[in-house]
């Protein structure tokens, strides 16, 4: 096993309740619940193990990045994919919300980077507002994020990204141009890269690989880059074994404790692209 | 109500505290769940499977949700025998709870001298054999052959006089007559049951989820009722205590086990569903046996058996 | 969009109109489902098992509800296959659905008489032997030992022309080696899979809740996961069709057993559910065919086989 | 097998809804659904197979006697015991119930009898409703109903087995005393019984049995004597074999389309008896 170990000594076990659901556009939901310790522990990039059900069916939890923090409150950012992300997107104020966390390994903060690209595709918008508050807290001045998506509705919105930190650049792409620049979001990256640079990736396997394809072919590549990334779970804590995922230099890692969050060198990407399709939820 | 004693004597000196343990590959080698839930409450953990030689297992997918359970096909990764005897095994000595090493290979001699790496180290409650898992190379043929599984178990009490419990197939024939040959092998105890193989059928990429031949070892709620009639035929098979597992979710669920003539159980999938779910099997079961006014939790296991006459006087009805 | 192809030919002249069958015991001879439903819409009707003599069957309870599931104990209560050839049979020949009697027996011979005296009779589609019954004295014998299932195989092959169809119990070691069997010995095809063996505990008496020995056959969808598992095992053994069965609920899972390899299916449980279940998965079925594009359903299994490589190259793995 | 098989040409599967759940005292709830091939269709005695859940927990229907028919709408009278029986006392107006029937062989009515004594023990009530009106609708004058439950608040209304047949008599028993005669219900039957009776009674196996019991010891039998039995239940429509009880005389019938009304002698009581507890849903 290589790569740095999640610590579990912060995960907790807790029972909260849901305090708000908004849609966003395109099917987006963000669910806010009274969760105290993890809104007081979780760090940006770093998951829960969520139930919202009885029941066996489904059985297992679900994953999902912790999105935001306020007070007791935690915010989590999903869509309705399947089983369990459908009866998560149904719940209603006041529901109760079973969190195991925080889990994984977060996003590096350390050293703060002068500047910070964050590379959000679809869905792999969620650690980032999170990211965000934390960067400027500690005194990131440039923080900019470039947020693709298949079309305009699928955009997560720019203001949620800030949330108030209005220094923070948003550049968007849409596959379709139906909003922002015509393209991949990955053609953005090389451009806002420098070498006092980190990089944050988070979204569809190919879409990481693409970025970390234009890292390497860099001239003044950034001083280090990120990727968060996605695996069927069992546990989320360590025991099962079920999330291993490509290293390079051959074998696995586990996503739910040496990731989700991963050196975009310590990841074999050919290997993270030959998984078939139902790997990816 | 007096407290009921909830001890159970499972031979050669491997006495557990309480009947409730964590079922082999549910909870690695103790150490993430003992950051999580009080591990030394608990009855016993039985550790990964744990080979000769470090496995970094299977290719990904390795786990797959089906309806009320869970496919797995991590290929026992496991660091290996050295790195637990050396590295694990003196941390175990200081938990509370009784550490059973689960102990896999690919041939006899495989499993011995992994063995014999282990009965250098301290701090170890026990053997659980797996001759159940169907993942390397002729690891299938023990769990699946009672000669063969005799054979192995024979050389493997040769080789230790601490406890040696013996882990099940329930995707065999004749489950008693594994059970039978082990037991006159020498096995202390057996451990009933491991995983069924299954599939998971990804309709979308028509092709099965898991990669390879597709198939995985289910576990979870869905196999409990297949796993009492496995450990109800074990029970009658053998004289030897039976340790029930496969899906059990809580207490309740525990009970029927040892109705069903377990002497204790591994909760194993349902510790990724609730980590504490161990620790309120305990409870509940404590409850229970409360309750029930009964002194020792095999007496729970009372008027069920009568119900089941030794086999061959009734066959078996099913169509 | 054409509207694809759906007939299946089994081989030995039984072509089914499609793929959609209902499976033995859970239709009866056909005469209560045919007052509910279409049944001449349907691909083919499984009768109960019919023995040589009349059976009145195990004493209740003879049913018991699992999570996703049930058991059932019948224990072969049929009119015996004088009654079936004599009463039955020319009704059937009057119907559109093909029917195929399931035949159970204890011993080699009880099977030949049963099939003698069937080949006296018109208006059958062909036999579904059932060694997979293990409720009368040696039933299980045939279904768990190769070889004595081949051996039954091979007599009743020599019986008769009709399409014969062998029902394979997945309480085995080795399905594979089963089907290889039956298929060397003559069998058409092969069904997979009968019921897996199950035990419900009631936690008020403390005891199993069905009697006797306290198992039945574990029905329904809590099985699919591992009929998946056998089906595709099976589709790799053997080269005739396989028939695939257990836990189908829908168009849906009626599609997973086709990618695994199943050319047809059978619905069982599912119609105790819901009356109309059958129809609902042929109709759902020719949806799914029609909006694919395929010609014939066989196509549907398309991607699926080259991710699961030739038995031996790679082993399943789990753990 | 033997005795009269029912007649599966009426049965027909139903989507209906839920127009009223009442709840009774002591627990019973009675369930009213627009079911208007079941309400024109189904005789006293008969029952319908019931699913008013999705998914596969629980899997198969349960079955319940036709209490009751007005215009379009049908009612069922139940108590929560089960998975089952839980969903269905917890249903509300609007919610759709699935029902299968009519099924099994009802109470016979012809010839109709001069007096017909009616033995309801607790929930054994349910099927008795529509006998009292169908009994009177043929002419039966004297219709009695022998009511007992092991205290008040678990007997049956008796306005509810009368629904406006004001000549119909109710004798109230309970094991406590605590409403009408203290004592079980089975010590009226042979008051109320003489050779022009017609019996009919549905009620835990004991209280059969008993009824089964003082009838035979009559010096004036009743012309007729039928009761209503349960049994666990795989289709409800003869093709599962499932619900065999014990016949008289060896071997057995099947309760959903043998039964679940049977003539008294064709019972094998001691085998009935004889049954697990857990046979008894
Ligand atoms: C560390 C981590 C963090 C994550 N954070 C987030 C986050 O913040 N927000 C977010 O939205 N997601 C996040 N995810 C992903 C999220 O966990 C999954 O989307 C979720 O678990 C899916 O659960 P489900 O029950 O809805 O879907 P599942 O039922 O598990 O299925 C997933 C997909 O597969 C399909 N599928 C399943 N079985 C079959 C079959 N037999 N045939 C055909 N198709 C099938 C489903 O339709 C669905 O599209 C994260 C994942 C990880 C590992
Ligand atoms: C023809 C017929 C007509 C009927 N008519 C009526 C009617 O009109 N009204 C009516 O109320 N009922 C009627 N019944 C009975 C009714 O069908 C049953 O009560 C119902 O099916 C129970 O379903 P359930 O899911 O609620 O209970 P189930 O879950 O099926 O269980 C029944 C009982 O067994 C217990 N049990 C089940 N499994 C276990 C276990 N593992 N350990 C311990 N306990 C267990 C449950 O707690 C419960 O008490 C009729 C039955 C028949 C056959
Ligand atoms: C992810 C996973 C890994 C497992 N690994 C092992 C193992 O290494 N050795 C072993 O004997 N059993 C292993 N098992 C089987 C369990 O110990 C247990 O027998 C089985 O899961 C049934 O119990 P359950 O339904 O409570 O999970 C594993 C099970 C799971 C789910
Ligand atoms: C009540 C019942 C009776 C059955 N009787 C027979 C039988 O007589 N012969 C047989 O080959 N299979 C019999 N089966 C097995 C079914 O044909 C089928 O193989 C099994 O139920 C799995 O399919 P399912 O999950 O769709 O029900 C019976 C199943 C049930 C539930
Ligand atoms: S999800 Fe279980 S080890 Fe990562
Ligand atoms: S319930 Fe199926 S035959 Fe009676």
């Amino acid at each position: 096993m290589s790569g740095p170990v999640s610590d579990l000594g912060r995960a907790r076990d807790e029972s909260g309740e849901v305090v708000a659901v908004e849609g966003l556009d395109g099917g987006m939901v963000e669910i806010t619940a009274r969760l105290p310790h993890l809104a007081a522990t979780a760090r940006p990039g770093e998951f829960a193990q969520l139930r919202a059900w009885g029941g066996v069916d489904p059985l297992l939890r679900r994953p999902f990045s912790v999105a935001w923090t306020a007070g007791e409150l935690c915010s989590f950012v999903l869509e309705a994919v399947g089983a369990g992300t459908r009866l998560l997107v149904g719940l209603r104020p006041g529901d109760p919300l079973q969190a195991l966390g925080p889990l994984g390994n977060g996003f590096p903060l350390d050293p703060v980077p002068v500047r910070a690209v964050i590379v959000s595709g679809g869905l792999g918008c969620a650690p980032f507002p999170l990211l965000v508050r934390e960067l400027r807290r500690r005194g990131c001045a440039d923080v900019i994020v470039l947020s693709g998506a298949a079309t305009a509705s699928r955009l997560y919105p720019a203001a949620r990204f800030r949330r108030g930190e209005d220094s923070v650049r948003v550049v968007e792409t849409t596959d379709d141009g139906s909003r922002g620049r015509r393209g991949l979001v990955t053609e953005l990256v090389a451009d806002a890269c420098d070498e006092t640079a980190a990089v944050y990736a988070c979204g569809p396997n190919p879409m990481l690989a693409a970025v970390a394809r234009t890292l390497q072919r860099l001239a003044r590549p950034p001083r280090r880059a990120h990727v968060s990334l996605e695996a069927p779970m069992g546990c989320g804590f360590g025991t099962c074994l079920g999330c291993a995922l490509p290293a390079s230099g051959g074998g696995w890692f586990l996503c739910c404790r040496q990731g989700p969050v991963r050196e975009v060198s310590e990841v074999d990407w050919p290997g993270l692209l030959a998984l078939p399709p139902a790997h990816v939820a | 109500m007096t407290a009921p004693d909830l001890r159970v004597d499972l031979g050669r000196g491997l006495i557990l505290p309480n009947p409730v343990g964590l079922a082999s590959g549910t909870a690695g080698y103790g150490f993430e769940l003992r950051q999580l839930i009080d591990v030394d409450r608990l009855g016993a953990l039985f550790t990964k499977g744990t080979t000769l030689h470090p496995r970094d297992g299977n290719p990904p997918p390795r786990v797959a949700e089906v309806r009320g359970g869970m496919l797995n096909a991590i290929g026992l990764q496991n660091p290996g025998v050295e790195h637990v005897a050396s590295a694990y095994a003196p941390e175990f000595s200081r938990w509370g709870v009784p550490v059973v090493v689960n102990v896999a290979g690919g041939n006899v001699e495989d499993y011995l001298q992994c063995l014999d790496r282990l009965e250098r180290a301290e701090g170890l409650a026990g053997y659980e054999l797996n001759i159940s898992c169907p993942n390397i190379a002729n690891g299938l043929d023990f769990g699946r052959d009672p000669a063969a599984a005799g054979r192995l178990v024979a050389a493997a009490r040769s080789r230790t006089g601490r406890h040696l419990m013996v882990k099940l197939s329930p995707n065999v024939t004749d489950i008693a007559a594994v059970a039978r040959a082990v037991e006159e092998a020498g096995a202390d105890s057996v451990s009933a049951v491991n995983t069924y193989v299954g599939m998971k059928i990804h309709r979308g990429i028509r092709a099965p989820v898991l990669p390879g031949r597709g198939t995985g070892g289910l576990s979870g709620p869905v196999i409990k009722t297949l796993a009492l009639a496995a450990v109800a035929e074990v029970r009658r098979a053998v004289r030897i205590p039976v340790v029930g597992v496969g899906g059990i979710m809580d207490a309740g669920d525990a009970l029927e086990f040892l109705i069903a003539g377990a002497d204790a159980i591994q909760v194993g999938t349902a510790t990724f569903v609730n980590p504490t779910a161990s620790l309120e099997v305990l409870d509940g079961l404590t409850e229970i046996a409360t309750r029930a006014g009964v002194r020792r939790l095999r007496e729970l296991r009372g008027p069920a058996l009568p119900a089941m006459p030794p086999a061959g006087i009734e066959p078996a009805s099913t169509g």
